[in-house]
């Protein structure tokens, strides 16, 4: 089995798993578990937009909550003015896709790279984050959508089927639209990224220097890349703001924005089911700790395992020295030197693709 | 203090009833009872002595026999300072554990994420923090004060005792907007005046520039409505610059965390505060809590706060519902408490007041003298007049939101 | 005027802490290129060390100006041995990894100290400037920041230790080529930079007070700073802090403490894309 | 006589108070194989950086066919029609050669023609075996020739080549000697090279680079003999 097949297998598997679960998740499971995978599944389109970034074009952005936060709040402040989703979605989807394309424009044609791309955008999110946290008074609003300061805006109506204001998408509604959306925006990159565009982003990736070299703009296609990024992660946001029907600036914070760089840097840099993993792994994780918490207990070791923090830390650290490809390349490596070891050298080993995923 | 003849009756009652099957209750199914509250990040200040007073309530419950013969289960929810955690935990505690009641919400931005999600799966809440006021929703119950309660009385005395002129600092959120504007209405209706309110972000730390603004406008007392652990270095920096003994301050936010504790004496003793209570109010059931407490969570416990005594209160009002109604149900326990249930608590008589589902109950002004709390006057049963003005859920039972009241 | 003069205090007091919070990192930065996230922490545990002297009965001073950076430091040479070291020319990694020991140590001390630590108080009373009372210890905050740079100062200009630096500054491959041992001057850089942060914690705790999550708020700053004033150690520092320094206190005077905080880091971004290697990579070129 | 191909005029660039190259003026004519020499820190590939866009000079003028394009973007250079292998080789590393090849062959072509210029590529620099690897698990003279097929697959008019001669045995210098030439039949080169063996295999005219500046330009052979040139430059490789 060569690699190209190989690689249409797996993403055969990915559709017929995702579709699988897309079924029967609400017909097998409690109602509560559904809404649970809701938010994975909006969090794992989040992480997509990163892995996109991040992972295939190389841009360290450390405030993909900026986008995240933005199209959540367009979202709720144009259901507010509208009271039909139709525009509020597209608007959730442009306006941080615009921004992202004015803050990408700003950074790559002022040969901003590495690092201080890291620390701009970082200080992007928490500039957002600083604002939207000082609008409590009532005399910041926009139309009739108060923006709420650090309480954030409560009691966001839910998307409806288009044109149509009277029939809301319920709860298990949200979460067929969401797991489709994941799905969607998962094979929609992977279309993306088999593409010339995607073949060269991915040279940029590599060595940007030789493809200027050889012709391309590295800062178009960056500036395209983190517009995609962008109109992504304002998706996910606009289903966030759907799922919990309410937005605050924390949307905006600096744990909101190490969450998404710990999911892709979990599941593994340069594939896009590994931050998807990542993703739901840390999620759940997440979920985990803060449930069934021992109460009145002062016993330290307790004290250490209901701490989200500490446990965070360990698996970040952890994954930069001991697991630095993350999780799915990982496993990945392990598996093919298995096949290969069994194989006896029958079949030369295939080169592990920088693309694959 | 009075003590309704029938409650105490059906309490002692209840009580025996409890006692005589106590070995038949282990072996029922036990009620699950949710706390969903921030044990980490940065608002776990708040969240754990509120966690440790719902403990203590449950515990003593299962000693007295549970709950209609049926044993009480705590599940206990960490919200780690995050909001999607809010949402997720309210809808495992409504969905997986079908939990007979929720107590949580710290902020209230956490409430109205809480609000909505217990609407719609239909499990009832109760928020047991002091807030700004003004939710009117037949599914929750509010067992903290309000403006209306506290900053009333508080701003009178202080003027009284200090001077008209009132420079206002508050967070920068809802709570502190609001009740920012409660301040300087009482203090206009009292004849004084508010030359300024500056509000603060939950995470600023560096208060030089405003202590000079402060100095400027010649305050004859800073009202403080600062919250969080960053703000506690207001504090700091005023005693620093040597604010602390030219101008004074009053405050109901102030020792609702451990403010108290972690600044030294010299840095905050003489400031006025205003709660329904205080680890060291004077009767024989806030002695006996008191001695519980700290037996259940060690002798050198901080301090037990105003919100942990609304979260215990709360319990309580909502067990006695319960026994009230012979039911967990949902609608009967609402409908007893709407009866104008009432407990004997450690902060003194506590009653819900049926139209607001607020409580009518006893303030103190207190004074911070050297960590402790020096209660200095009591005001017995304070109505929340500001959610009663606009809301009454006895005539539209189905309304539901949260009111700006008009001030 | 006492107004004037009163601000005048402010503004030096901001550019002092800006300074003091920064230096570490920016030493840190500029001779091994590496970012640490955890910097924050590094102050907060600083400010934790001198409240624990502080409560067995150690004067405030030796707290704050001796154990602080020593207990700190050595931890700063702990993790330099125990994670950095395996991440050199890595910087994207270094960055990860270090914001991971950001959380960890912010989840250590909440499960260590819980959230109720008594703070300690702001020593030297206050002063009078015309109608304004301000605090003494804010000019005791302004001293420190002078008195450290000085001895940065001091060292990188007249010592071995110094000569390497500003090798390794201008040169990474230097330091080696001047035949010191590489890992011993890596630990001992990180080290110094830690011990520095501790030191700001300390010395800031009075004002600002301690808790866990303390760091948050001054990571970015400094951040910022560093970044903001480029690889020259001292001049980049110093400029920087006094450029946005300046504009926070300022910006917060005239309206509020948020937009001064936004100021601050507007101004970051334009320098920023201004000049993209900070200010000494302008100016100042052959500073240290 | 036809105009240049490429010409510098007065072409300078400082770093700091480092005087790179000073004042150069260059010029090679269409078809034409010219050969840099000039001892290390002479300034050729601080040279060829300006040409390619790679570094903004501080003073004078590139012009391409009467273009200037001294402050041009590196890859509006590219595609104008220069093309650079540099001394270290600058490849795709994390891709395989094929990859790599594709990307320099898909910005002229599209689809079925792209993959006939990769596979027709592969042949030319002899990596058709190879073309399933990785790049960055290739030996180093491997890596040199896939650069070489990036550079080809773009179609230049004007190919710049740093060193392609460095660290290949005596069998694989000869090979690059007649690709080279191969080459210089339908493109202008310009090619930096110590190995004076490998330059006389190749060129005709010689520049010679000392201290930033052109120190001598002539024929190979009056090069070899030219007493100055042998002592800024193989004076001191003798020495070496």
């Amino acid at each position: 089995m060569n690699a190209r097949s190989l690689n249409l297998v797996g993403l055969g598997l990915v559709g017929v798993v995702g579709v699988a679960f897309l079924v029967l998740v609400p017909r097998v499971v409690e109602l509560d578990v559904v809404l649970e995978l809701t938010v994975y599944m909006i969090m794992a389109i989040l992480a997509l937009s990163l892995a996109l970034v991040w992972g295939y074009g190389g841009i360290l952005c450390f405030g993909q909550s900026a986008f995240f936060g933005l199209g959540a709040y367009t979202y709720a402040i144009a259901m507010f003015n509208i009271g039909e989703s139709t525009v509020p979605l597209l608007l959730a989807v442009i306006v941080p896709a615009a921004f992202a394309a004015l803050l990408g424009y700003f950074m790559f044609y002022g040969r901003i790279s590495d690092v201080y791309l890291g620390v701009i955008t970082l200080t992007v999110t928490l500039i957002l984050f600083n604002s939207i946290n000082s609008t409590a008074g009532p005399e910041f609003h926009i139309g009739s959508a108060r923006l709420g300061g650090f309480n954030g805006i409560p009691g966001i109506p839910p998307l409806n089927f288009p044109g149509n204001k009277a029939a809301p998408i319920d709860l298990e509604g949200m979460f067929y639209l969401a797991t489709a959306a994941l799905l969607a925006t998962y094979f929609g990159l992977r279309l993306l990224l088999a593409s010339r565009f995607g073949r060269i982003i991915v040279g940029i990736r590599e060595n940007e220097r030789r493809a200027e070299l050889l012709g391309y703009d590295p800062r178009a296609y960056k500036l395209a890349t983190f517009t995609i990024g962008g109109a992504l992660a304002g998706f996910a946001g606009c289903l966030f703001a759907n799922w919990g029907n309410f937005v605050s600036p924390t949307i905006f914070g600096l744990a909101q924005s190490a969450q998404i760089i710990i999911w892709v840097i979990v599941g593994g840099r340069g594939t896009l089911i590994g931050p998807i993993v990542g993703c739901i792994g840390i999620q759940w994780l997440t979920t985990a700790l803060g449930a069934n918490q021992p109460s009145g207990g002062s016993d330290l070791w307790a004290k250490i395992f209901a701490n989200a923090p500490l446990i965070f830390g360990i698996i970040l650290i952890a994954f930069v020295l001991l697991v630095p490809k993350g999780l799915v390349p990982t496993l990945g490596d392990i598996g093919q030197s298995l096949l290969a070891s069994r194989g006896k050298g029958a079949k030369r080993l295939q080169p592990k693709r920088a693309e694959e995923g | 203090m009075r003590v309704n003849r029938r409650t105490f009756m059906q309490g002692t009652a209840a009580t025996a009833a409890a006692g005589m099957f106590s070995s038949s209750a282990v072996a029922e199914e036990p009620i699950n009872v949710a706390s969903i509250h921030d044990l980490s990040g940065g608002l776990d200040i708040y969240g754990k002595p509120m966690v440790d007073a719902m403990t203590l309530a449950i515990e003593e419950a299962n000693a007295a026999g549970g709950l209609l013969g049926r044993p009480l289960k705590l599940i206990n929810y960490d919200t780690q300072s995050n909001m999607q955690l809010y949402t997720q935990f309210a809808q495992q505690a409504a969905l997986k554990d079908k939990v007979a009641v929720v107590h949580g919400g710290i902020t209230s931005a956490s409430r109205e994420v809480i609000r909505p999600v217990l609407d719609k799966f239909k499990t009832l809440y109760f928020y047991n923090t002091q807030y700004e006021g003004g939710v009117c929703d037949r599914n929750q119950f509010d067992t903290g004060v309000t403006p209306a309660q506290t900053v009333e009385k508080l701003v009178p005395y202080a003027m009284k005792k200090w001077g008209k002129k009132v420079y206002v600092i508050a967070a920068d959120y809802n709570y502190g907007q609001i009740t920012s504007q409660w301040v300087k209405k009482y203090v206009i209706e009292n004849g004084g005046e508010v030359p300024a309110i500056d509000f603060f972000p939950l995470d600023v730390t560096n208060f030089g520039p405003t202590i000079s603004k402060i100095q400027a406008a010649k305050p004859d007392f800073v009202w403080s409505a600062l919250v969080g652990g960053a703000h506690i270095s207001f504090y700091r920096q005023w005693a620093a610059a040597g604010m602390r003994k030219s101008i004074p301050m009053a405050s109901t936010t102030f020792a609702v965390g451990n403010e108290h504790i972690v600044l030294s004496p010299d840095e905050c003793n003489g400031m006025l505060i205003c709660y329904n209570y205080f680890q060291d109010l004077k009767n024989p059931v806030n002695e006996k809590f008191v001695a519980s407490f700290l037996k259940r969570f060690g002798a050198d416990y901080p301090n037990i706060t105003e919100l942990a005594m609304g979260t215990y209160q709360g319990f309580r009002l909502w067990a006695e519902a319960v026994k009230k109604a012979g039911s967990i149900d949902r609608m009967k326990v609402i409908e007893a408490l709407e009866t104008g249930i009432s407990i004997d608590a450690p902060s003194g008589k506590v009653t819900i007041d049926p139209p607001t589902h607020h409580c009518v109950l006893d303030v103190h002004i207190a004074e911070v003298a050297d960590k402790k709390l020096k209660v200095l006057e009591d005001f017995a049963q304070q109505k929340p007049a500001d959610t009663a003005a606009v809301c009454d859920l006895i005539k539209n039972p189905t309304d539901n939101q949260q009111y700006v009241i008009k001030i | 005027m006492d107004l004037v003069a009163l601000l005048a205090i402010q503004v030096l007091y901001a550019i002092a802490s800006l300074a003091l919070i920064s230096v570490g990192l920016a030493i840190i930065f500029g001779m091994m290129r590496v970012i640490n996230l955890a910097h924050g922490e590094f102050l907060m545990l600083g400010g934790y060390a001198a409240i624990v002297a502080t409560s067995h009965g150690i004067s405030i001073w030796i707290a704050m100006l001796v154990v602080a950076p020593i207990v700190v430091g050595l931890i700063g040479v702990i993790v330099e041995r125990t994670i950095i070291r395996f991440l050199y020319g890595r910087m994207i990694d270094t960055m990860l990894a270090t914001w991971g020991l950001s959380l960890f140590l912010v989840g250590l001390t909440t499960a260590i100290f819980g959230n109720t630590t008594v703070g300690i108080s702001a020593p030297l009373g206050s002063f009078q400037i015309g109608a304004y009372r301000t605090s003494v210890y804010t000019l005791f905050v302004i001293a420190v920041a002078a008195v450290v740079l000085a001895a940065i100062f001091a060292l990188i200009r007249w010592t071995r230790l110094g000569l390497i630096a500003r090798g390794t500054m201008q040169n990474a491959n230097m330091a080696a080529a001047l035949g010191v041992n590489p890992p011993r001057v890596y630990a001992v850089t990180f080290g110094a930079g830690a011990a520095l942060s501790g030191l700001a914690g300390a010395v800031l705790a009075p004002v600002s007070g301690v808790f866990p999550t303390i760091g948050v708020a001054y990571v970015a700053k400094s951040f910022i700073t560093v970044i903001g004033g480029g690889a020259a150690i001292l001049s980049g520092t110093v400029s920087a802090s006094a450029l946005f320094g300046t504009i926070n206190q300022i910006a917060t005077f005239v309206t509020t403490p948020v937009f001064g905080e936004v100021a601050l880091l507007a101004a970051a971004i334009i320098l920023i894309r201004l000049l993209p290697q900070g200010i000494t990579g302008r100016f100042f070129r052959r500073g240290l | 006589m036809a105009a240049p191909l490429l010409q510098t005029q007065d072409l300078s660039m400082h770093f700091g108070g480092v005087r790179a190259v000073r004042h150069v003026n260059f010029s090679l004519a269409e078809g034409e194989l010219r050969c840099l020499i000039g001892p290390n820190g002479a300034g050729k590939s601080t040279f060829f950086k300006m040409l390619t866009g790679q570094l903004e000079p501080t003073h004078g003028q590139v012009l391409f066919r009467g273009k200037d394009i001294s402050h041009a973007h590196a890859h509006d250079i590219a595609r104008l029609g220069i093309g650079i292998k540099t001394q270290v080789p600058s490849v795709f590393d994390g891709l395989s050669v094929r990859e790599n090849i594709w990307l320099a062959a898909n910005r002229l072509h599209a689809g079925d023609k792209t993959r006939r210029v990769v596979d027709e590529m592969l042949t030319r620099v002899g990596l058709t075996e190879a073309a399933d690897r990785l790049v960055g698990q290739l030996a180093h003279g491997q890596r040199q020739w896939v650069e070489l097929g990036l550079v080809l697959a773009t179609d230049p008019e004007l190919i710049l080549l740093d060193e392609p001669a460095a660290g290949m045995t005596h069998e694989e210098v000869n090979k690059t000697a007649e690709l080279v030439r191969e080459i210089n039949r339908t493109k202008a080169l310009i090619v930096v090279e110590h190995d004076m063996q490998f330059i006389r295999m190749i060129a005709k005219q010689v520049t010679v680079f000392n201290q930033g500046s052109v120190l001598v330009e002539d024929t190979v052979d009056n090069i070899m003999r030219n007493p100055q040139v042998r002592d800024v430059y193989l004076g001191k490789q003798a020495a070496a």
